[in-house]
């Protein structure tokens, strides 16, 4: 009972609660790391350096009106921001966050799951998150949030593949679907030593799922005025946000598990910080990626997939097969 | 307590099942059906297959069922076209017949036919097929030559989408 | 030991797969590789037979039969057909003739062929698949292999006499000797058919030679006169005989050198072969005999006569061989196959000589085959006109060359033997009379006297090239000294060739095939010795040389004494004339009696019965189901759930059944 | 798990009279196509379940096999789809009949 219930109920809450906390923090990082960027401060006036400003945005987005257009499909406007918050949420149950640990004379897995297929679950549950773009740009009836919606879901679509393959060539030379199983293979060399092609591969794909900065075609404020969610408004809108950062932060974890060795590193700190080191390591790279680079165009983005993304994780998988077949 | 499971599990994909078929609107039903994938997948789940199950989900929710929404809106459909007289359609009798007949049929021939084949393997080593190994074991030697063949047949499709998606 | 044997008709089909598929490419490159490959395979391949002939000349005389089967070709039931190869005295007498006689050939048509443009490598494969086919005729060891061959040449004959198919007189030529052909294989076939079969009801299911020659005593005799007969009928019309003689005239339309190769050398003698090869067949029939030499005699004199007035001379030529293989078919019927076939080997070099100096003569004249328009070619064409004085006496049966001793042998063999009688040999004088006045009436009206062709023509008078001429002299060389091995005994000789024939002919001593137990023949050669002295041999052969003599000086003093006189000759007997001339009017009977009640037939068929009857059947068969169809086109509704509705309650059906007969 | 076959067998036959029943009543052509995946899902399920209780792998792989083929058919078919829409302006399967008699 304690084995089955008591205990994953509870890693289930923290690990929960915790990463919903990293993402909350992410914007307030994000909004700081630009502005240092940028020559500026960021927020400053909640808190100290500003530090309790996304408790008080979501306060904010709590009690704002919401707001449901005319026009639109009522039923699947209030249902995609759940799609979406729903299938960034669902991917923490994989991730290993660490090394077991002892607690009370009972070993604690760090996760909640370690199904042997764990990657496929997270590829698979990642497109999902598509739905909610896709299905709250289109049920708001606005052109701007359907646009928003096709082009955002083609390019999720196109960017999965990519990213799949990166992975495939990983779990090629790791021989398990598991995650652990993938932690546990770097012990001696990181993969991203190893697979330094599939690495960049999949950070261009990841940041492309992410709808972030030079990919995020959804968005796109200047063109489409916010995208997707432009009708969104209140807690709505929030959990699209949220969703976003939740991904930002798994994405983050997914780098780390699947190239920088999890939770591996020298031992005077425990393998549960080095993980998180890596993940905010990850994730500042993400946000330099967004201070760094202009918006692509549409046509661009899709190219830059299909002509040069696909074919090179295609060779990447033979090459590795090559090696692999040699050594 | 599986039983009860595989019972809801059932009810959830024969209510999802109606309504795909029931749904004015041609999103509404693509989603009901995005909703009938996950419970297959659950299904597929309850007879301890894990990676069929993944892969449900990957291919039916994350591949076709995103394609099939993503052309509904390029052709922006909204309302069926026979939207007025689906369920009239549907209690048609001579279509109620034919369905009563098949359910019939199928249970009369499930519920009580005698089970001829039996496989070599046993049930642990069926459960370890419902993960990776074997089955990839299995794709590689035995079943190599379907399986390449099915890859030529996704090739063929992909290369026969983008020529009839072509615009001249 | 002779394992290689399959050289020999394979080097020829590497030339025809060489030039035939890449033929035109190789043409365009460099024309003379053509020619290279064409005669050099049939060079390697005469090498090659050369080679066997000497291994088997070092062999016993009644050890020489090797039969080398180089693969199964078809396999019915306990029938069973394969591809190989028989080597004995008979084939490979054939086989080097037609190989070294076909090679100088294929190096005198370099010459004579070089200034066509575009056609040159078709007609090298053509000749190469000539070649391959009749080695296949001549080598084949079973009656099939053989017949394919036979079909072959036919096939060969006819892509060659319509090599020019442009001009239509020419196609028409190849569709009347193919047709003619065609009439005999079918005769031929029925022949072979029935041994098959009367064979196959004794058990041996064989059609190899010496299978069948071993149990020929197992066919009735009437039986085997039937297929001797239709054998006979076949050969007809391969080698020309009456009654289906009439496509090898029309058969000069081809080039020159394929009337030499094929129009006189090698294709007509395969009959004469066939007959040969089957002596043993023939032996056990006399009425077939009896019909073969009848025949043989009757075409010798009937084409004799005819060619007394062509002025064509190329048709002179051609009505000349058809007589000189009527005296070879004379021989056969008498028993004399020996004779027969030494005569076979002697015409082929002097005729393939005079056909090529024929050749030479219309290269020289531009074109020209009308004799009345040649003349005193003697100055300017002076290779041409001593070689082809040389075949012309090889051919009269001038004492000396070879035509004299393989002539006189069948006309002794006509006289002597115990199936012939006088009045073959009276046939055979007669026409050797014949002979030598129309040849030399060729030589008086080209070589001699003023040259009656028109100013332009006569500029470009010349002689042959080097390519054409030498074959000539080497032929020349061989016509003359070609008799030299058959020398008759009542000379001093000893008959070469009849000792080396000896064991594969007839039912004499030391035969290499197992004998019929039956009361066959006493055979020929054997006879005659000992019914007649030397005496009367050597007054026979006198009479015989003083009528060719009359031949000659008749024909010098109609054409180079006294011009006049064929004119007046001609107005006199003006009836008789004009018989001569239109070919005593075989043609028009034939077109008469058998082709224009054929075509009415024809019309009737096609009119009647198959437009009539056939179509309306099926255009009424058709317009039923088009009725139909369209009564069952409404179910074709356009609407897919109609058609998913059909589909479902079909597979209901089915279901059906099987679960219930699950339960029942 | 065999004792449970027979419900999932009937669950997967009763999916499939569904998915029928859409093809054959639906006229929106992407609709009648999601019924089609409707069958292949039920026939999916019906296959497992006899790879289970047969304890034999040839269910599973066909299983595969049949996932191909609906992503196949579903990349051809909603390109016919989007042809067929830009030439008629509509999916209305019954518009559909330029082949019959």
């Amino acid at each position: 009972m304690v084995e089955y219930l008591i205990i994953p109920v509870i890693k289930l809450i923290v690990i929960f609660s915790v990463f919903l906390f990293i993402a909350a923090y992410t914007t307030y990082m994000e909004r700081k790391v630009l502005g240092h960027m940028q020559m500026r401060y960021g927020p400053m006036r909640v808190g100290f350096h500003g530090l309790l400003q996304p408790i008080a945005d979501g306060i904010k987005n709590l009690f704002k009106e919401d707001l449901i257009p005319e026009n639109a499909d009522k039923t699947v406007f209030v249902l995609a921001p759940a799609i979406s918050i729903t299938a960034a949420v669902i991917l923490l149950a994989v991730i290993p966050l660490g090394p077991p640990i002892t607690i009370f004379g009972r070993t604690i897995n760090l996760y909640i799951a370690n199904p042997s297929i764990g990657i496929l679950f997270i590829l698979g549950f990642s497109t999902l998150g598509a739905y909610g773009n896709i299905l709250g740009g289109w049920s708001s009836g606005n052109k701007y949030g359907y646009m928003g919606g096709l082009r955002g879901s083609a390019m999720i679509i196109s960017y999965e593949i990519s990213m799949a393959f990166a992975v495939v060539s990983i779990i090629m030379i790791t021989g398990s679907f598991s995650l652990v199983d993938m932690v546990h293979a770097q012990t001696g060399l990181w993969n991203v030593f190893k697979q330094p092609v599939a690495f960049l591969v999949f950070l261009i794909s990841g940041i492309a799922e992410l709808n972030r900065t030079p990919f995020d075609m959804p968005e796109a404020e200047s063109e489409l005025c916010c995208g997707y969610n432009v009708e969104y408004s209140s807690m709505k809108f929030a959990l699209f946000f949220l969703a976003e950062y939740i991904h930002m932060v798994v994405f983050a974890s997914l780098v780390t598990t699947l190239f920088f060795g999890g939770w591996h590193g020298p031992a005077f700190l425990p393998g549960v910080v080095w993980f998180f080191i890596k993940v905010f390591a990850v994730i500042f790279l993400c946000i330099w990626v967004r201070a760094t680079f202009p918006r692509l165009r549409y046509d661009k983005v899709m190219k830059l997939e299909w002509k040069f993304l696909l074919p090179v994780a295609l060779l990447n998988i033979l090459a590795t097969g090559m090696v692999m077949a040699v050594l | 307590m599986e039983q009860a499971l595989i019972l809801i599990c059932g009810i959830i994909a024969i209510a999802t099942a109606i309504m795909v078929i029931l749904s004015r609107n041609t999103v509404h039903s693509a989603m009901w059906m995005v909703g009938n994938c996950f419970i297959i997948a659950v299904l597929f789940l309850l007879l301890r297959f894990q990676f069929i199950a993944i892969l449900q989900i990957i291919v039916y929710a994350g591949a076709i069922m995103m394609f099939i929404i993503y052309a509904i809106m390029m052709l922006n459909l909204r309302l069926s076209d026979d939207s007025a007289d689906i369920v009239k359609n549907l209690l048609n009798g001579r279509y109620l017949l034919l369905a009563l007949l098949f359910i019939g049929i199928v249970i009369l021939g499930v519920g009580f036919g005698p089970m001829a084949l039996k496989g070599t393997m046993t049930d642990q080593a069926m459960i370890k097929f419902g993960e990776v190994e074997l089955l990839a074991n299995y794709i590689f030697s035995e079943g190599l030559l379907p399986f390449e063949l099915v890859s030529v047949l996704l090739t063929a499709a992909i290369v026969g989408a983008i020529y009839l998606a072509k615009k001249n | 030991m002779f394992d290689y044997v399959w050289l020999i008709p394979f080097l020829p089909l590497v030339g025809v797969l060489v030039n035939g598929l890449f033929g035109r490419r190789i043409e365009k490159a460099n024309k003379s590789i053509i020619h290279w490959i064409g005669c050099g395979s049939v060079g390697l391949a005469f090498l090659v037979t050369f080679i066997i002939f000497i291994q088997m000349l070092r062999l016993e005389p009644d050890k020489r039969l090797y039969d080398y089967t180089w693969f199964t070709w078809m396999e019915s039931g306990n029938f069973i057909v394969t591809v190989g190869y028989l080597i004995d005295p008979i084939s490979m007498f054939m086989c080097m003739f037609v190989t070294g006689v076909g090679f100088l050939i294929h190096i005198y048509s370099i010459g004579y062929m070089w200034h066509d443009e575009g056609t040159y490598f078709r007609y090298f494969t053509y000749l190469n698949l000539f070649m391959f086919c009749m080695i296949n005729l001549v080598l084949a060891d079973n009656f099939l292999l053989m017949f394919l061959g036979w079909e072959g040449v036919g096939l060969c004959s006819y892509l060659l006499i319509a090599f020019w198919f442009g001009n239509k007189e020419f196609a028409i030529a190849g569709k009347k000797a193919f047709i003619t052909n065609r009439i005999g294989d079918f005769f031929f076939a029925i022949g072979m058919l029935l041994l098959i079969v009367n064979l196959g009801k004794h058990g041996m299911w064989s059609i190899k030679y010496t299978d069948v020659f071993a149990h020929v005593s197992l066919l009735s005799p009437d039986l085997i006169t039937l297929i001797c007969i239709l054998f006979f009928l076949g050969c007809t019309a391969k080698s020309a005989q009456i009654p289906l003689y009439v496509w090898l005239p029309d058969a000069m339309a081809g080039p020159t050198p394929v009337s030499a190769l094929i129009h006189a050398a090698t294709m007509v003698t395969a009959g004469v072969y066939f007959v040969a090869r089957c002596n043993i067949l023939y032996t056990m029939s006399p009425l077939a005999m009896q019909a073969v030499a009848i025949v043989g005699a009757l075409t010798a004199f009937f084409a004799a006569t005819i060619a007394l007035t062509h002025n064509d001379i190329k048709k002179v030529l051609a009505y000349s061989t058809v007589s000189q293989l009527g005296y070879m078919f004379m021989g056969l019927g008498v028993g004399a196959f020996a004779a027969g076939l030494f005569h076979v080997l002697t015409h082929s070099f002097f005729k393939a000589l005079l056909f090529m100096c024929a050749g030479c003569v219309i290269h020289g004249m531009s074109g020209e085959q009308d004799m009345r328009y040649m003349g005193g070619l003697r100055k300017k064409m002076p290779v041409t006109f001593y070689t082809m004085v040389i075949a012309t006496l090889a051919l009269i049966g001038f004492p000396g060359f070879s035509g004299f001793f393989s002539k006189d042998e069948i006309l002794w063999m006509a006289f002597s033997s115990p199936n012939g009688n006088i009045m073959l040999w009276l046939i055979g004088v007669l026409t050797a009379a014949m002979t030598a006045f129309y040849m030399f009436r060729l030589i008086f009206m080209t070589f001699f006297n003023e040259c009656r062709a028109s100013e332009e023509v006569r500029k470009h008078i010349h002689e042959a090239p080097k390519s054409m001429t030498i074959p000539l002299i080497i032929l020349a060389f061989l016509s003359v000294v070609g008799g030299y091995i058959g020398i008759p005994k009542a000379l001093g000789g000893s008959n070469i060739v009849e000792h080396y024939l000896k064991p594969v002919i007839g039912l004499g001593d030391g035969k290499l095939f197992q004998d019929a137990t039956g009361t066959a023949i006493t055979h020929g050669a054997e006879a005659a010795g000992h019914h007649f002295s030397h005496m009367i041999e050597y007054t026979l052969m006198a009479i015989t040389t003083i009528i060719v003599f009359a031949g000659i000086f008749l024909a010098y003093t109609m054409y180079m004494k006294k011009r006049t006189i064929p004119e007046k000759l001609a107005e006199k007997h003006s009836l008789f004339y004009r018989l001569l001339l239109n070919k005593w009017y075989i043609d028009e009977l034939y077109e008469w009696n058998v082709i224009k009640p054929l075509h009415t037939f024809s019309v009737f068929m096609w009119k009647i019965a198959d437009v009539i009857i056939i179509d309306g059947l099926v255009n009424k068969t058709a317009q039923f189901f088009m009725w139909c169809g369209s009564m069952l086109r409404h179910i074709q509704t356009g609407y897919v759930q109609r058609y998913a509705i059909t589909l479902v309650a079909g597979t209901v059906v089915i279901v059906m059944y099987y679960i219930f007969s699950l339960y029942i | 798990m065999a004792e449970y076959q027979n419900i999932y067998l009937i669950l997967s036959a009763i999916l499939f009279t569904i998915g029928c029943g859409g093809v054959i009543t639906r006229k929106n052509a992407i609709v009648v196509f999601l019924s089609i995946e409707i069958m292949l899902g039920a026939v999916n399920l019906a296959f497992i379940t006899f790879s289970r209780a047969n304890n034999s792998p040839e269910g599973i792989f066909m299983v595969m096999c049949i996932m191909a083929v609906a992503a196949a058919e579903a990349a051809v078919g909603l390109a016919i789809f989007v042809l067929l829409y830009r030439q008629t302006g509509s999916i209305n399967i019954d518009k559909f009949n330029l082949l019959k008699w």
